[in-house]
């Protein structure tokens, strides 16, 4: 569908790319990072908004690097949505079908699609879009990207200013667009729960280059680098060397966790950081028997600070032999269950296959 | 207890206050000469006519010609890169800080080059006609008008512009259909305040056009006309015409309709 | 490809071109009259010294007094609410919409009030003295001075002078302390160009003190009454000088150091 | 510490309160809401930064409805920093103690002190403010804040330009600073997790009303109006009618959810909403035995979507009997275990303690 190759631009000091990236028929990605990771930047590039440096970008195969951005047939949704204030809701949502010339039969029957689709009869007939709601100006916005008939949408921030219920409804919408109408998506986002749930697969961007890109589980529990883990709120990453090479080909390592993810080229002496997620991390209970999956990298601790959030609680649990802390993310109702205090001494388990490993580069620096 | 604040509060809306009553005490003051019948006598007399209809027409001329230039114009300096724009931005405003007597002059000189010999050979003459006029007032309000468009342009957000390009507008049907709509308010701003500087232009106007009575003379020029013959009436007469132009021009400016946007 | 792309931004970019090479044509046709001889001798001449001397001393004095003024007005009028504001606001842009001839004339008509006639009883006269051409220029100036800093102040943000209050500092320190700080870069950009407006001031001037050559007659009354004498050498020496002060105001502004915020 | 009663002001069409709120010593109390709930004009109300137009504010027992801003000694961090960009670090932290006049000697040993609290050693010399980076500028502001030795502070969406790892780091600073230094912190924020982890009680504002306060486990559990539960993110809301009131006073409605909590004055008949949170929805694993607890608000669905996230997945169940749908969450480790596939059949138990009513006011419309 749309192909980008070694794309590179500028914006004054900022640099953006080289990036490469291939989008198969009714895919969706969703590009994900911090602001200013130059996302933006990267849509416009692609729509031949902003001249690319080098690099070339196609669609359908044809190569579109050197055409205008009205030819590319890319619709388009920016973050503030950019709405025609001086146009109705109903030559808003048309606006494109005229420019486009599409046929005025075929318009109308698309413009009733797409009012059933995104529940818009009660405004269509609306004559001034800034009295919209947030919600409702977002959907006429969505039906005029929509109307031309795009196969390629790109999506920037597109709920970012909307509460979470008006939220979550749009999200499904966009699901069923992709699936139903076939068009590709390009969304682009900083709300990493946005960009898993929508994403088949899941683009991270930081600092103008695409750091990872895979499906859910893999941008979760497997980064690749550092600021990807850092980005994605990996609390527990230690910095260690590799101490053996096991007969299976895992790690064990320095700090005496064993059984980690080995990576291509992997030596005794390297410097890595290995991580995990903190809900990953099993508590230990005395009273239950415990699998063979549980019987290795078992530590001893104390629970030196509790955090509470609303669903969950994570606990800071100080390694005895060590020294290092970890947390760990314990849903409300286990915290019930088991009524743990700060003080308290427990065994945790960080559990060999969520671990990840990551080569540290000789620039790396763990935050 | 909050006097402190109040204290500097009125320390600083002061010289507001003094400000305000010596524009007021300005405004005022011609109402000492002012009498309803010399006013109505003036405006019956047919050279202050002619002045106020060739100050209305030389005035929408000269603002018609300098927006319809002023709108590309200040469409590229506030969208289009090209290199030396820092400069060309900074030199387009050389007639606002340069005083109209001085561009009079230089008009004048330069229909001494062989340009403007060319123009007199096909019978285009500047000096001292109706055109001169025009010319002196473009000369003059064109940058302004420049330098407000371009701050309107500024003020329409990008995005507009390349949304409606994604929904297949040319950059010129983008421009057509979605910037000038727009930037509609801040364009009839513009107009109004370069039509308001066109009309008061005395300067440039003067030097290029002189002031003959009935022939050139517009407003500004028959003012000074009238209070070098120390013709007071007269002089009333005028000003308090302008005075109303101006307050019509300034309520008018704030009261252009609100665009939806 | 991207031809039609070219096509538009080229006929947006043409009139611009064509408005600066008649900028360029404006200046240079000087050059045809100028000669380094001429000016040489004209700038060793007492009279024109005078003039310059005269302009510079009564444009500084002029733009001090009314930046004095404008930076408390325009402070209040960013910042602080009062009822009638929006009316004040319209109103003290009225010496901007009004031709400096009229506001000349009601300098001299003021004069006549009794307020006049007390201040000429105990010794201040204005018509044709150097007070009167100060008082023209600040008549003219300050409310370009006013928006221009009202501007600067909006662009300051509030929350800096809150965090200074909350920090102990009074309103007054506060706008000490930090407004100024921050606003520095505008004020002076904002004196830079009430200098520039002041020093090319004629219709006001040449209304209240007249053209009287060595005593009150400013650079562009100089050039006025040298054109009107045909004396083309000395009229091109004082067009030039202007110029040069044209240009260095233009590029000074821009060249104002950006401050640190 | 503050005592805040019947406070109302105005900003063009914009009205907040009245707002009643108490704050004792040293307690930590975070405003949480959606942009434009009027949460940063409150915060300006109470310092005298705006007019109010009704009520008063006392601070340790002085009435200072009426005092300006600088002798209120409330220490504020807006949510752009507002750091003084004309003046260097050092000079930016010391601008209190210049203004408040805090004895010379003093003023350097609080900066000694904050210099280490805030590990500002690196930068305190560097004289470009505006050439920081974020946290960096977020330390600064904070030890600028801190320095004049307030018993209150005013935090405005502190963090919410910063990267996870690095606003971690700095709410837990937050934490220290108000239990070691005994500072009072009303701290503004539109991020539940932050609003959770940090406030001791948290206050809900929405349209500029506190429409609720209480701990942690009262504002996520127990939403007691339908804006604040929407706004929490409750998806599972049910409007309903009260059947009967049971011995116990528990609540059994028409759609045959029995066991809801019973409100002031409730009686058959009465309009209702029925919620529960998604994560607190039991699925009954037929080869288990099931507690007395589980006994109650089965119901048999059928999996008609799943909505994966980063670490957690979401069931929309579709109940058989009445066709509502139900937002389950289970964390990934369960999802893994369980394996669900859209389409299959499930058993699901609202747990009566989880659940929560709230009484429909005529004007109520659930989203």
């Amino acid at each position: 569908m749309i192909r980008i190759e070694q794309l590179t631009t500028r914006q004054g000091s900022f640099t953006l790319g080289p990036i490469d990236l291939d989008l198969g028929e009714s895919s969706y990605l969703t590009i994900l990072g911090p602001s200013g990771a130059g996302k933006t930047l990267f849509l416009e590039a692609c729509m031949g908004l902003l001249t690319a440096h080098s690099g070339r970008v196609w669609i359908n195969g044809t190569d579109v690097t050197h055409i205008p951005p009205e030819q590319r047939h890319i619709s388009y949704l920016p973050q503030d949505l950019a709405l025609f204030p001086h146009l109705g809701v109903k030559e808003n949502i048309l606006f494109g079908a005229r420019h486009r010339k599409v046929d005025k039969e075929l318009a109308e029957s698309r413009l009733g699609e797409l009012l059933d689709l995104l529940d818009l009869h009660g405004i269509v007939n609306r004559h001034d879009v800034t009295s919209l709601s947030g919600g409702e100006k977002q959907r006429v916005a969505l039906a005029r990207a929509l109307l031309p008939g795009p196969r390629l949408l790109f999506l920037d921030e597109p709920f970012s200013a909307l509460d979470a219920t008006i939220r979550r409804q749009l999200q499904v919408s966009l699901r069923e667009i992709n699936r139903q109408l076939g068009v590709t998506i390009l969304h682009v986002t900083h709300d990493q729960e946005e960009a898993f749930m929508l994403g088949e697969r899941i683009a991270v961007m930081i600092a103008g280059r695409l750091r990872q890109i895979g499906d859910r589980d893999n941008i979760y529990y497997q980064p690749e680098s550092l600021d990807v883990a850092n980005f994605l709120r990996n609390q527990n990453i230690y910095d260690t060397t590799v101490a053996a090479i096991a007969a299976d080909g895992s790690l064990q390592m320095e700090n005496s966790i064993t059984g980690a993810p080995s990576y291509p080229g992997a030596q005794v002496g390297d410097h890595v950081a290995v991580g995990i997620r903190s809900e990953e991390i099993v508590i230990i209970r005395s009273n239950k028997p415990i699998g063979p999956e549980l019987q290795q990298n078992l530590f001893d601790g104390t629970v030196k600070d509790i955090l509470a959030f609303g669903g969950t609680h994570t606990l800071i649990v100080e390694v005895l032999s060590t020294g290092t802390c970890v947390d760990v993310e314990l849903p409300n109702c286990a915290m019930r269950d088991l009524g743990y205090n700060i003080g308290d001494e427990l065994q945790i388990c960080l559990r060999r296959h969520s671990l990840w490993t990551i080569k540290k580069e000789v620039n790396d620096v763990a935050v | 207890m909050l006097r402190r604040d109040t204290i500097f509060k009125g320390a600083m809306l002061l010289p507001l206050v003094v400000l305000c009553g010596y524009f007021l005490l300005l405004v005022g003051s011609q109402s000492a000469f002012f009498s309803m019948t010399d006013f109505l006598e003036q405006i019956g007399q047919k050279d202050i006519r002619s002045a106020i209809a060739l100050s209305l027409i030389a005035a929408t001329a000269s603002t018609v010609i300098a927006v319809i230039i002023a709108i590309p114009a200040a469409y590229a300096l506030a969208r289009i890169d090209f290199p030396g724009k820092r400069l060309v931005d900074t030199f387009i405003d050389l007639p606002m800080v340069l005083t109209p007597i001085a561009l009079g002059t230089l008009i004048l000189m330069s229909w001494n080059t062989s340009i403007g010999r060319l123009l007199s050979d096909i019978g285009i003459t500047l000096p001292f006609t109706f055109a001169g006029i025009i010319l002196a007032q473009f000369t003059v309000v064109v940058a302004i008008s420049v330098r407000m468009l371009k701050a309107t342009f500024e003020q329409v957000d990008p995005r507009q512009e390349q949304v409606a390009r994604l929904l297949g507008c040319s950059a010129f049907e983008s421009f057509l259909h979605v910037t000038l709509p727009l930037a509609r308010r801040g364009i009839l701003a513009a107009i109004i305040l370069t039509w308001a500087r066109a009309i008061g232009e005395f300067g440039a106007t003067v030097m290029v056009a002189g002031t003959a009575r009935g022939q050139t003379a517009t407003l500004p020029s028959s003012i000074y006309l009238a209070m070098s013959m120390a013709d007071l009436p007269r002089a009333v007469t005028l000003v308090v015409i302008l005075i109303g132009i101006s307050l019509l021009v300034l309520f008018g400016v704030r009261m252009v309709p609100e665009s939806r946007g």
